[in-house]
């Protein structure tokens, strides 16, 4: 299970690849055939084997403050193993 | 005569520089000619324009509000200018990236894939350069010979070397146009 | 020369250079900076001194003493620099050093927008810093013109020793447009140094540059022949450029860009059957009021446009005053755009549509009186 | 028997409070915007946002305004650091901050600049250094590199005739008022958080009246520099670096304690 | 309270710190020094802000600071003083920040001298920085009345959100005279600072104070909105003193010291059995258009008395022009005195005599044309 | 037989060529004069009457164009550095030097003259530091000394209030473009030779082009000190050295061996 | 009546205090007055002269051209205002540190050795306080109890034990010109 | 018999006495009785004893450079004793 992930402002990226350097596990991309309504291709965040260790280092370096970083770590509930 | 022309697209698109050489084939014409880059806004990664006047006679005001023919690169482009022009005006649509039709019913309107023939010609910077193509041949205000001979007499010299694909760009613009208004 | 096609700002920078200009000292601006990367490249090129100020007052006080030496001189900003330069600007003028200003001109006041206007009228023809001076100011409405006058400032500035201003709007500064370079200025046009200027006290008695006379009637004496010579060239040195103004009589008044436009206004309305015409100052001082005077005995309204709040307006009225038929004022209209809009001619015609249908009439006074400093009832 | 641990998702970094939700005309990969993040986090950690008055520059920061939630000016090219003089003078209690750019400070602004340190003023200054005046499309500035091309320095700065770049930093550093000059980088996450603490200090300098207080940040210009973003964050660190070295080049009594 | 015998300079700052200044930012330059040092010694034992700047410039930017929290600010200078102020200026009238900035003229242009002028009337009331701006300018011409001027100019500012400005010459400025000064302000009546001042935003959306108006159409509404706030003023807040202009048939028109002067020509032309009438302008902008053009009806001939080689002058042109009997223009002589020397009423009233014998004419314009671009004839 | 040896009276020192034969304004005892009388001797010792361009400032010494035989300019307040850079520029043979006070320089002028000296331009600057403004009747200059009682600070100066004099030897010593920057005083015959040394090595700095090249002098002002001229020498020494310390701040290499 | 006044002297000779007295006595007798210091083009160390209009109506010009009465305390002054002076018109000239009469028949001129007197009182800064005296008492514009008034009421308080010498001096002044004028 | 003297410009001196401290010797003081136009005392200098060395410490100190110095010292001739 993934240790965080992050969520991109798509709309507000403006497609300077700083975070995508900025992630050691290089889970952030720029979307090579989407445009958004400024023109630019947003960063994506692909994270199918739930590598995300929710560092951050993205969303510090992100000069838009486009990245918001979850990270999954309060328990919330235990329940009983199979009812 | 006298027409008015607005070119607009990103940065980097390459809008100043379309109506520069529409200005300078102008100028070779024998012509009046104007061009002023738009103030707007926008900074940086903004959206760029610029006016051309092209007239036979002095040329009054270099500003225009209601031009008779523009080329739009982009969405927000169509979006602003196609409220804008000349009841009867030619706009050309770059609809490699505008996905939607201009609704105006009482423009010429032609649609060009500006950036997928660019594209096909091997250089995709070449994109405004089509799109004055087909400026040029549906709006008539000059020939495309002419525009070729003030590319190749004002293409700075570190650029000569694009000349042929510049020419393939406009004559396939212009081809389009001709069809697409036939 | 062939004609090329031109960006105003550079075509003002070459030609500058044509003119024998030996030293360029400028800040950045929007939208001036054209002109100082210009000259970044081509004056060191030519073996001559471009240097980027610390700021517009520092440039200012770098001209004013490069000027010293006698040489042509020059610096260019937009209309907040202007401002800062205001100071050195009453000390050169103070010191008869002849120098050369280019004043793109942006929207205002304070930081406003980098677009076209012409709200530096009053701050460049009137002066405004402090005490009584004049500067010369010539107003280009094409490229074209903004390399004549160019070539002319520098002539003038040299001729009587004063600071001569290229005053433009941001779109002209901006705008390409084809026009033709004259050639370079010969040396010997240029001449020696003349006798004032400061180049060592070689073979000669020292010179001295200063602007203080701290004796109130030396200093009178002195304004009075800085007035004298102001004078002198309101007789002798007024330009414009008039269309269609011979039977005329509405005439539109308008300088660079706002006069450019109102020509297309003036033909739109010839074609429309309205007696119009076109003033347009091309020295804004020295003003064309004995010219507007003349146009004032045939005219019955005169019609201003500018791209400020209504500036030349005033001079305008100023010249006609009294001078229309029977010693009466012929109406005078204002209309004016701001904050970097450019009036396009479809405006300028039905403000003069409005004011053929109404001029004739001397203005009358609204019924407002002063009050007294304790805000009670006027005094008699 | 329990098991299953669920974990739900929290929040760890988000845009802070003090930065409105804004969309911002800086170019793709200016670090103006890194440092505008940074701003407005450490105000947000101080507790500061309901009592701090910013000043913005004439640059490319200009509307600085627009993407802070607290007070702004917006001074004369150059002036800012008069004008928060004249702010703090009068509202010694409020947190009065310039966000000032290598043109604003230490070219046309240099005088003001130098007599607020030397005064001794109880401000805070962030002077992000990118070696060119960006807003007016890339002309040499007083931080210009040697060599370097810019638009008015078309065949790279010329140190013959220009002199050598200025570093504010260390110049203020050595007037008496100043409490805490320092050079920081946005070139790197490493760089970018020791820049925050920075920051952070230059803030509670402020707060604790011990003087002038400037954060010198190295910070990118990718428009203007001709590089893509992430190119233009190596140009700092190989060519601006060596110039301007990082540091802390005045950290007076009782800094240290903060 | 009785009269104190009071020194210009000190009169209004003492003035200034009872109408609730709360800081003063300045730089010493003569003849203005004595209230900077008067607010050096006042403003610290009160509690309030003083503090030397390091220029003019820094001085007005501080002001423009200080004075976005909202509180009453001020500064002075004197004439290249204001000259270095002109961009600041222009960025706190597009502000709209309220404050009162005093204007004590010396001779001028450039260093000139530190005696006496009134040559700052250009730069003051048409504003010398760029962009289309007005301040409200009062002109005293005693110190009671620099006393009370100083007053109005924080309540105007504040009412305006303008700036005001106090404007002297150097003698006034130096003099000492007797005066009342008023009691303090009460703090009620200087009140809490307004809503849109920068205060920290404890409790409400953030307030921003800048002049930038990116788009044309935005920076033009603006204009459009202060040209609206002027017209106002121009309306409401135009003061001026009158002396025997009832039936008057010659009017004296001048400002401050001027005026002063010439109310005792006019005494002295009155007891030679001339009708003359003195119109001493308070408020130089606004301007007292209005009821100079009500005098235009009964006069035959105005002479304006200035210490400068004619600023005001024209705006008396402007006032008169057409508003004679029949629409046509009564005479405008001027009479001034530059470079420092106050003129003596002997001098007014020699030439009121003047003007008495050869007023009721429209002038007519002497003959000279304009030169087309090229120095040839004129293209009509 | 030969005797009595005749001697013949010479001059040995009188008032150098060139400085004007004509009374000054200055006030008794005030040693602008003195200033001017060395930077004359230097001027005529090395030879250079008629190729030197003086630029005046806005201050006591305002007239200093009437009192030196050289061609010179007047500047506006603060600005003579730069229009010293116009005149050098354009003139780079001829000596161009300006003549400051602290006013001038260090208040209004501080951002002129240190850009002039980050650009390393070939002047030569002769600084006359009286800690105080003297022209305009003695008020506090920011030279002027912690408690120094003037005109706008009469209470004495509150450094809490206006920060620490300004040391302006050792500041513009700190700017690359310096080649030269000292601090001397006129206090007495002693001091007054070495300043004449310093004022002479600091021309020669700029005829071999080596930069920036300043001399501070410590002055006196009597007339605002509110001293006898003797006891204003005695106030330099007992109150100024402390704080001014007299000595080179900055010596490049290559001006040894001048 | 209006009376214009000049008061001249090396500076340090306090030509500007005498003249405030004045100021101060019209003013604490309901009169209109004005006090102002010349500007010349002397600075320290040179001359320093103020001009005192008093009157019992509104003052005009606060400047003079030619004074109805005047005090002259060395050469430079009395070389200056000698011919400026109105006919008729009082001169007090100091003749402790003034070798030369006064030219003029039209003036009627009292000659008062003001630093000699005021040494003799033991203080030769009160020169200009004798000549004050001679001034008022010779052109009757003031009374001599007035100025005194003025004294008591304005002197600064640090300098309030000059008093009696003050009015000491005053008195001898005045003694002098009725004397010299009677 | 004396190594040198002075002349002082009393027309210019402004009486600041600097000159009367510099020199060694005491030979210059302030004229008490004595004013020059412009109102000062101006330095004089009394060396009935010859004693002025032509040091010129006091001519370098003034400020107003009013004071000239004369050594004597260049031998202009010899002629025979007593003819
Ligand atoms: C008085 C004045 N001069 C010049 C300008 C033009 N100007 C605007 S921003 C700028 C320089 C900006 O450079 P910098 O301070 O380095 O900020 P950056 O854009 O690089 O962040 C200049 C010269 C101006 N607005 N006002
Ligand atoms: C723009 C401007 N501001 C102020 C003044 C007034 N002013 C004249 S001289 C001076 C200061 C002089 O002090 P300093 O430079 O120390 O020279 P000093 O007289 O002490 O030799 C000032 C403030 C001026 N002339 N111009
Ligand atoms: S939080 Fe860390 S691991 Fe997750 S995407 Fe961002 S940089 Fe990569
Ligand atoms: S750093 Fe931010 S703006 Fe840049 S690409 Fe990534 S998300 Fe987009
Ligand atoms: S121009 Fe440069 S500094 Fe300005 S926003 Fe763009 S990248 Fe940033
Ligand atoms: S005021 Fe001071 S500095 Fe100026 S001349 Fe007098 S003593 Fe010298
Ligand atoms: S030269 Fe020397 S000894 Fe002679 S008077 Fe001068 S100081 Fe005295
Ligand atoms: S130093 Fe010079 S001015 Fe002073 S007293 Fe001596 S001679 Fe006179
Ligand atoms: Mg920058
Ligand atoms: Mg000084």
């Amino acid at each position: 299970m993934s240790k965080g992930h992050i969520v991109v402002d798509e709309a507000r990226c403006k497609g300077c690849a700083l975070c995508t350097s900025a992630c050691q596990q290089r889970l952030i991309s720029l979307a090579p055939d989407q445009l958004n309504a400024r023109g630019y291709h947003p960063a994506q965040y692909v994270d199918p084997h739930g590598r995300c260790t929710g560092c951050t280092l993205c969303a510090v370096i992100c000069p838009d403050s486009c990245i918001t970083v979850y990270r999954a770590q309060r328990v919330v509930s235990r329940r009983p193993l199979a009812a | 005569m006298q027409t008015d022309l607005i070119i607009s697209g990103f940065g980097g698109q390459g809008a100043l520089f379309a109506g520069q050489i529409l200005a300078y084939a102008a100028m070779d014409e024998g012509l009046h000619v104007t061009w002023i880059p738009s103030y707007g806004p926008e900074m940086r990664g903004g959206t760029a324009h610029c006016t051309v006047v092209i007239s036979d006679d002095e040329i009054g005001s270099p500003l225009v509000r209601n031009p008779a023919a523009a080329i739009v690169l982009n969405q927000p482009s169509l979006d602003k200018y196609e409220p804008l022009m000349a009841a009867g005006g030619v706009l050309v649509v770059n609809s490699s990236l505008i996905p939607r039709r201009p609704q105006r019913t009482d423009l010429r309107v032609v649609e060009v894939p500006a950036n997928a023939l660019a594209e096909e010609l091997g250089n995709v910077r070449l994109a405004n350069v089509v799109a004055v193509g087909a400026l040029v041949a549906a709006a008539g205000v000059l020939s495309v010979e002419a525009v070729e001979r003030a590319l190749a007499a004002h293409l700075p010299e570190r650029h000569k070397h694009l000349l042929p694909a510049n020419s393939q760009a406009l004559r396939r613009g212009a081809a389009l146009a001709a069809a697409a208004l036939a | 020369m062939a004609k090329q096609l031109l960006k105003g700002n550079e075509a003002i920078a070459e030609a500058a250079i044509r003119a024998g200009v030996q030293a360029y000292f400028g800040y950045p601006i929007t939208p001036q900076t054209e002109l100082l990367e210009y000259m970044a490249r081509r004056m060191p090129e030519l073996g001559r001194v471009f240097l980027q100020a610390e700021s517009e007052l520092a440039a200012i006080n770098m001209v004013y003493g490069a000027a010293c030496t006698g040489r042509r001189v020059m610096t260019s900003s937009s209309s907040p620099g202007v401002s800062l330069m205001q100071e050195g600007l009453s000390y050169i003028a103070a010191s008869e050093v002849p120098c050369v200003i280019v004043d793109v001109m942006r929207g205002g006041p304070g930081l406003g927008n980098i677009a076209p206007a012409q709200g530096d009228y009053t701050q460049i023809v009137k002066g405004g810093g402090h005490g009584d001076y004049r500067m010369i100011v010539l107003a280009p409405a094409t490229v074209q013109e903004a390399v004549d006058l160019t070539r002319l400032a520098f002539d003038l500035a040299d001729k009587y020793r004063m600071i001569a201003v290229v005053l433009l709007d941001g779109s002209l500064g901006q705008m390409m447009e084809p026009a033709e370079l004259p050639p370079f200025a010969d040396g010997a046009a240029l001449g020696t140094p003349p006798a004032w200027a400061l180049t060592g006290a070689q073979g000669r008695p020292k010179n001295v540059v200063t602007s203080i006379h701290l004796v109130p009637e030396d200093e009178e004496q002195f304004n009075q022949q800085l007035q004298a010579r102001y004078a002198e060239i309101a007789r002798t040195e007024v330009r414009c450029h008039e269309y269609a103004t011979a039977d005329a009589d509405l005439i539109v008044v308008g300088f660079g860009t706002a006069g450019r436009v109102a020509q297309t206004a003036v033909k739109q309305a010839r074609a429309q059957g309205l007696k119009a015409g076109l003033l347009r100052p091309i020295t804004l001082f020295p003003f064309p009021e004995q010219r507007l005077a003349e146009l004032a005995r045939q005219a019955r309204g005169f019609l201003v446009v500018e791209m400020n709040a209504g500036q030349m307006v005033d001079d305008v009225r100023l010249a006609v005053s009294g001078q229309g038929r029977g010693g009466l004022t012929p109406a005078v209209r204002f209309y004016g755009r701001m904050g970097g809009i450019v009036p396009l001619p479809d405006e300028v015609l039905g403000a003069l549509k409005a004011l053929a249908e109404t001029a004739g009439h001397t203005p009358q006074p609204s019924p407002v009186s002063c009050l007294p400093l304790d805000g009670g009832p006027v005094a008699r | 028997m329990l098991a299953d641990v669920v974990l739900e998702p929290e929040i760890t970094y988000t845009r802070p409070a003090a930065l409105a939700d804004t969309y911002t005309h800086y170019c793709p990969g200016c670090t103006h915007g890194v440092a505008h993040k940074l701003v407005a986090e450490v105000i947000d950690e101080l507790g500061l946002r309901e009592r701090t008055i910013g000043v913005a520059p004439v640059g490319c920061a200009v509307f600085a305004y627009n993407y802070f939630n607290v007070d702004f000016a917006e001074a004369a090219h150059g002036r800012a650091p008069a004008m928060a003089t004249g702010i703090k003078r009068v509202l010694p209690d409020q947190m009065v901050f310039t966000y000032q750019g290598d043109g604003d400070l230490a070219s046309i602004g240099l005088g003001e600049i130098t007599h607020v340190a030397a005064r001794g003023e109880n401000l805070t200054v962030i002077f992000v250094n990118n070696a060119i005046y960006g807003m007016t499309g890339g002309q040499m500035a007083p931080t210009t590199l040697p060599g370097q091309k810019t638009a008015s320095s078309p065949c790279g700065r010329d140190v013959e005739a220009t002199g050598l770049p200025l570093r504010m930093a260390e110049l203020l550093a050595g007037l008496p008022g100043t409490a805490y000059a320092v050079r920081r980088s946005l070139h790197n996450v490493k760089e970018i958080n020791r820049a925050k603490k920075a920051i952070r200090t230059a803030f509670q300098v402020q707060q604790a009246g011990l003087g002038f207080a400037l954060v010198e940040l190295l910070s990118s210009c990718p428009t203007n520099w001709g590089l893509p973003p992430l190119d233009a964050l190596k140009w700092i660190e190989d060519q601006m670096l060596p110039y301007y070295p990082l540091g802390d080049y005045k950290v007076a009594d009782g800094v240290e304690q903060l």
